[in-house]
Parts: C-alpha cells; sequence; structure tokens
C-alpha cells in the first residue's frame, strides 16, 4: 500500500515589482505524476518553482504538502524535498565526492546511500575526487543530480534540468526521473522543452503574465 | 473595538482616515506649540544659572524624547510586521524613520548649541550626546537598507530585522556609554532640567512635548499615506482614489 | 557527525583559498602600522594609545573579513542548499560564523600579540589584551554576519555592511579597549571583561536567529 | 513681565538660543510640507501612468 501524497496549490497569487506572475494559480500534483512548469524566459519560472520549495514568498494563496500549509510544517516539508536551482549548489572548491558529503550532513540523515555508487551512476566515477572548478558545467550538472539521488525525498524540484547536458546526461536524467516516478515520487521541473517521461503522466503549468 | 482595529489595518480605509486626521493634528500640534512658545520664550523666567541660555531646553527635550519614541514606534512596528506578516506596520516603520532620524538630528545640533555657553565648546562627548549619535547612525542604517533592494518588500522586511537587532542593542550602548563616560570625564556636567523647576519654567516645556508628539503623529500619518500609496500602486482601490479626486 | 561535515567544509575551503584569509589578517597589521606614522613614534605616546588602535584595527579587520561570509554560497546556490535543509538554519548559521571566526578572528588575535609589542604595551598586561580579544572578536563576528546576511543579495552589500553594523558595535569596543587599558595602567580589568563575557552569551544565543532571518529574507527573491 | 531688547538678546545668549529655534523650525517645516508634496506628485504619476494603459 503506497501512500498517496499530495502537492496541492491553491488560488496562489505571486507578484514581482510591478508585474503580476501568476494570478489565482491552482493545481494538484500526486504521487507518481510530474509536472512542468512551461514560459518563456521571464515569465517567471524560477520563481514559482522557489515559491513551491518555501524559498520565495507568495503574495496570496498557499501550498500545501499532505494537507498542511508549508508555513506551518516548514521542517517536515523540508524534509521531504530536494531542490536543484539554476545555479547547481556546488562548491568549486570541493570534489563531487565532498560536496555529496556535505549535501548528505545537510539532509540530516547518515547517508546509508554510498556516495560512490551514486557518482558511479551519475557517470562522474573518474571526477570523483577532483575539484569542481576543474569540471565542465555538465559535470557540475551532474554533480547536482547526484545529490538528488543521495537525498531519498519524495519530492524533486528541477529549476532548467537540461540546461549544459549532453545527449548522455539527458538520457541520464529521464532514467533517474522516471526511476523516480515508479517509486511514486513527484517531480517537479521548469523548462520550456519536452522531456519524454512516458508512461507517466506529465501535466503543466503555463505561466503567460500577459494573458 | 478589535474589528475597528482590524479596519484600520486595511490600506483603503487606513488611507481616508489618515486623509481626514492628519490635518487636524496637523493645525492642533501647531496651535500647542505656538502656545508652548510663548511661555517658554517669553512667561518663563531666566535660570538662575545658565540665564536665559536655557530655553534652548523648550526645543531640545522634545526633540530627544521623540528620537527615541520614534525608534520605539519603528521597532514595536518591525515586529509587528515580521511576526504577523502586516504589510501596513512595515509602512509604518518606513514612515517613522525619516522623521526619527530628523529628530535626532535636531536633537544633536540643539544640544551642541546649548553645550557651547555652558561647557565652552559646542561638542562634548557626553553620555548623552554620543548616545544621540549613535542612534542618529542607527536610523541612517536603516533607512539605507530600506532602500537598497529593488523590490520594495523585501527592503522591509530586511530593515525591520535590523531594527530589532537595534533595539536590543541600544539599552547595552546606552549603558556602555555611560560607563565610559563616567570612566574618563569623571566630573559630572549639569545638563536638563534640574528636579526643582519652578512651574513656570516645566509647564511650557510639557506644552512643547505635547506639540511635537502631535506634530509627530501628524505627519507620520501623511508620510504613511504616502509609503501605502507606493506599496499599494497597481491596487484596485488606489485606482479608484485616482479616478474619483 | 552532520555538525563536524559542516565545520568540515568550512574548515577545507578556508584551507584551499588560504590566500583570502590573509587578506584581513594584513589589513590588520597596516592598519595599526599607520597609526605611529600618522601621530608621532614617541613610545610613551604609543603605549597609551596601543589598547585603543589595536581594538579598532582588529573590529574593522574582522568587519571586513565578513562580508564573503555568505557571499559565495549565494552565489553558487550552497546557500539555498542550507535554507531546506531540515536542520534548523540558526544552527547552521552558528556553527558557520564559529568556524569563520576561528579561521579569520584567531589569527588576529595571535597576531595582536606581535603589534602590542611594536607598540610598546606593557607586557605584564598582554593576557589582558588577549583576554578581552578572544572574548570580543567573537561578538564582532556575530554581529558582522547579521550584516553580511541583510546585504547578501546586494550588488553594493559591501559599501553598506558597515553602516549598518558599526554602530552596533561600539559597546565591544568600548569594554574591549577599556579593558586592556585599564591592565595596562595596572588597574582592575576584570568588569570590562565580565562585560564582554555577558556581551558574548547574549550575542551567541540571539544574532544565530537574526542572521537566519537576513538569509530567509535575502533568499526570497 | 520682560522688555522686548531681553526677549531679542536673550540675555546675551542669543547666539545659542535663536539659530537652535531656528534650525528646529526650518527641519520641522522640511517634515511638515515634503510628504504632502511627495503624495500630490505619487498620485499624479499614477494617474499619468493610468492614463496611458487605458489609451493602449
Amino acid at each position: 500500500m503506497e501512500q498517496q501524497d499530495v502537492l496541492a496549490v491553491e488560488n496562489l497569487d505571486i507578484w514581482r515589482g510591478e508585474r503580476c506572475l501568476c494570478r489565482n494559480l491552482s493545481f494538484r500534483v500526486s504521487s507518481g505524476e510530474a509536472l512542468q512548469v512551461q514560459g518563456q524566459n521571464g515569465a517567471g519560472k524560477t520563481t514559482l518553482i522557489r515559491v513551491l520549495t518555501g524559498l520565495g514568498r507568495a503574495d496570496e494563496g498557499d501550498v500545501l504538502w499532505r494537507g498542511e500549509s508549508l508555513r506551518r510544517n516548514g521542517e517536515r516539508y523540508r524534509a521531504s524535498l530536494a531542490y536543484l536551482g539554476h545555479s547547481n549548489g556546488v562548491k568549486l572548491g570541493l570534489s563531487p565526492r565532498e560536496n555529496l558529503t556535505v549535501a548528505g550532513a545537510l539532509l540530516d540523515k547518515p547517508s546509508s546511500a554510498d556516495i560512490g555508487a551514486i557518482l558511479d551512476r551519475v557517470g562522474l566515477h573518474a571526477q570523483a575526487d577532483l575539484p569542481c572548478g576543474m569540471l565542465s558545467m555538465g559535470q557540475r550538472r551532474r554533480t547536482g543530480l547526484a545529490r538528488l539521488l543521495l537525498s531519498n525525498v519524495r519530492l524533486w524540484f528541477l529549476d532548467e534540468p537540461l540546461a549544459s547536458l549532453d545527449v548522455a546526461g539527458v538520457k541520464l536524467l529521464t532514467e533517474m526521473l522516471k526511476a523516480h516516478l515508479n517509486g511514486s515520487g513527484i517531480v517537479i521541473f521548469a523548462t520550456h522543452q519536452a522531456i519524454e517521461l512516458a508512461p507517466h503522466p506529465v501535466k503543466s503549468v503555463l505561466l503567460d503574465s500577459k494573458a | 473595538m478589535f474589528v475597528w482595529f482590524h479596519k484600520l489595518a486595511s490600506p483603503p480605509f487606513f488611507y481616508r482616515f489618515a486623509q481626514k486626521l492628519a490635518p487636524w493634528l496637523g493645525w492642533l500640534s501647531l496651535l500647542v506649540i505656538l502656545a508652548g512658545l510663548y511661555g517658554g520664550l517669553w512667561l518663563a523666567p531666566p535660570d538662575y544659572q545658565q540665564g536665559d541660555g536655557f530655553r534652548i531646553i523648550y526645543v531640545h527635550v522634545p526633540s530627544a524624547m521623540l528620537s527615541m519614541f520614534a525608534y520605539m514606534v519603528m521597532a514595536t512596528a518591525a515586529a509587528i510586521g515580521l511576526i504577523w506578516r502586516m504589510k501596513l506596520a512595515h509602512a509604518v516603520s518606513a514612515a517613522v524613520a525619516p522623521l526619527g532620524a530628523s529628530f535626532t538630528f535636531l536633537a544633536l545640533i540643539t544640544g551642541s548649541l546649548w553645550g557651547k555657553p555652558m561647557w565652552g565648546t559646542y561638542w562634548v562627548w557626553d553620555a548623552r550626546l554620543t548616545s544621540e549619535l549613535i542612534l542618529l547612525f542607527l536610523y541612517l542604517g536603516y533607512i539605507a537598507l530600506n532602500h537598497a533592494f529593488e523590490d520594495r518588500r523585501t527592503g522591509d522586511r530586511a530593515s525591520a530585522i535590523l531594527a530589532l537587532v537595534g533595539v536590543v542593542n541600544i539599552p547595552i550602548i546606552h549603558y556602555s556609554v555611560q560607563w565610559w563616560n563616567t570612566l574618563h570625564q569623571g566630573q559630572t556636567i549639569f545638563f536638563g532640567p534640574k528636579s526643582e523647576m519652578p512651574p513656570s519654567m516645566y509647564i511650557p516645556l510639557f506644552i512643547m512635548i505635547l506639540g511635537f508628539m502631535l506634530f509627530f503623529a501628524a505627519f507620520s500619518l501623511k508620510r504613511l499615506q504616502v509609503e501605502v500609496l507606493q506599496r499599494e500602486n497597481k491596487s484596485a482601490w488606489v485606482r479608484e482614489l485616482v479616478e474619483t479626486t | 557527525m552532520r555538525y563536524r561535515a559542516i565545520i568540515g567544509r568550512d574548515l577545507r575551503l578556508a584551507y584551499r583559498r588560504r590566500g583570502e584569509l590573509a587578506t584581513p589578517v594584513i589589513f590588520f597589521v597596516i592598519v595599526t602600522a599607520l597609526f605611529p606614522l600618522a601621530l608621532n613614534p614617541d613610545p610613551a605616546l604609543l603605549r597609551t594609545l596601543a589598547p585603543g588602535v589595536i581594538w579598532v584595527a582588529a573590529l574593522l579587520a574582522v568587519l571586513i573579513g565578513q562580508d564573503r561570509l555568505f557571499k559565495t554560497d549565494y552565489e553558487d546556490g550552497s546557500l539555498e542548499l542550507m535554507l531546506l535543509s531540515p536542520i534548523s538554519l540558526e544552527w547552521i548559521v552558528l556553527l558557520r560564523v564559529f568556524t569563520h571566526w576561528l579561521v579569520t578572528g584567531l589569527p588576529l588575535v595571535i597576531l595582536s600579540l606581535l603589534l602590542a609589542m611594536m607598540l610598546d604595551y606593557p607586557m605584564h598586561a598582554i593576557g589582558i589584551l588577549v583576554m578581552s580579544l578572544l572574548l570580543g572578536t567573537p561578538i564582532l563576528s556575530f554581529l558582522g554576519a547579521i550584516g553580511a546576511s541583510l546585504t547578501v543579495g546586494l550588488r553594493r552589500g559591501f559599501m553598506l555592511l558597515p553602516i549598518l553594523v558599526l554602530p552596533l558595535t561600539i559597546p565591544v569596543l568600548i569594554f574591549g579597549a577599556a579593558a586592556a587599558g585599564r591592565a595596562a595602567l595596572g588597574d582592575h580589568s576584570a568588569a570590562p571583561l565580565y562585560f564582554l563575557g555577558a556581551m558574548l552569551m547574549l550575542t551567541v544565543t540571539l544574532s544565530p536567529f537574526a542572521i537566519a532571518g537576513g538569509l530567509r529574507v535575502s533568499l526570497e527573491s | 513681565m520682560k522688555s522686548w531688547h531681553e526677549f531679542i538678546t536673550m540675555g546675551g545668549y542669543a547666539a545659542y538660543v535663536w539659530p537652535s529655534y531656528g534650525i528646529v523650525l526650518v527641519v520641522m517645516l522640511a517634515n511638515a510640507i515634503l510628504p504632502g508634496r511627495r503624495q500630490r506628485r505619487l498620485l499624479r504619476e499614477i494617474r499619468r501612468k493610468q492614463r496611458e494603459e487605458q489609451t493602449e
């Protein structure tokens, strides 16, 4: 019996300065589903994702996780999400292995998952102990993806996950997302390109500030 | 009563309320200040030690009181804004800060103008003047941070945190400056009202304090209207307001 | 274990960018060296000025080091991870400011021994000077971190930070310089040291909340 | 009661008393006038923007 987890967004208004990014936005995503946030550059995809993680703040409306507002259960909410932003959250002065060790500590669980195995999976076996400053952009992105694998949480938020990934990297990402959805995870990602995740359903939200 | 407060916290209601109240308070403060000036500059007898020089007290003490009172208002509003996420509260902090800084500046200037005939120099590192100077720095830091952000709301919350840090620090600063002052100055200098002031001297002082308070209330409301307009310039009630006037 | 990893990360990064760490230390030495040049190298004068000079220089050195505290983490996104961690941000911040003090504040304290000699500060009082700096510089680090957290998202943050923080540091300066000054004259300096200790306790307990709040606000947009 | 002369010279303290009152007057007047002016300017600006939006 898998528990059905639902992320529900209710009547969200987000303003940035003088501009309204979304008004009265509502949607639900539940276990095994993916949601794609679409929109042109500057439409506010990143802002919306940040609001959903709790980093940003909406002007009106609420985000509910398992029926609870994230304003009230911030700590439990943060324990069940992982976020890969524009910037990877990777320290260039540290190696991928060291980066993952710190990420594990910040996830507040003794990393039972083997960091070495995860690095193998994202194809950074040979670079595991080089400083990330010496790696290519794609390899840094892979280090960020490795962090998602380490996290072992329900909710994944990805902002422009395809950025700087090569063909093999995109394939790796798609496989990772599918595996996550198979394990009744939830994926919310922002990009204007399509990611094929069949047979899993991909809902979508279009941000269009002109409307 | 509570309902009334709740209503007051809604920007459109508040805006109209302030529009009506501010002029009344403004004119009333002018009357009270004029009465205080008449009492202080004309009726009150010269001080037996300081002659007519003591008359600076009628602007110095009210300014100094307001400088501290304004900081308390600012910090309280900042706390309310942070805890209950009330937008109007942040606007109150932002509106009060320039007034508080103005009065701190006045307290410093009048204090040093008073100091010249009493001490022989314009500036003495007296505990009260030094504390007042630091208070001015705190105001300037608050104002600078409040305006440093592109997004007004981020600036509001960031400077609210600074105001709270400041309010925790003010007693410590005040105490440390006093401690330092007794350490280095040795002699205490007579400064400020003596307890045995006759009524003809202290009644004008109370009137002036009242007048300054009314002035502060009137023009905080006015500034608050501006802050509210800036923050709400896209909302429906502002559109309506602009069309009807 | 998880706390060790957080401290270890900052120590490791600091070690790999040792050059950056030297900046506040060099600044401290140069500023102190400016005073004899500007005033008068008379040992008697320097001796009376030494506590104040060392304290002002240390205060400025700690503050200029504090601007970088959250900046790189803000730029590469690691700060977002700390905010999203289930570990409370206040704890993380407390650990990180303490680590930062270890690598920037502590060297200043040690170096003050050398500067004290150069300014002819009496040797019998040097223990008190070091003690005052040991108690005082962590307070400065935490206060500086409040400023750093509020200005981390601003391009001109490094210019704003001193304006915000310097007024708050005045009590530390007063008690720190007084302790060192009294000791040099052979007076009791316990009282100002107690004040510094009390202020350190207060700062360590309260400022993490302000720093964490500042970071949350700075990362909102 | 005292004389006008005494009032003007402030018993020899005129150089300190009158500048004090003068600067207080200037700062308070500025604080009294500026917010009202800013409010009117702001309202004008909002009205102008609204007209522009309507004509678009």
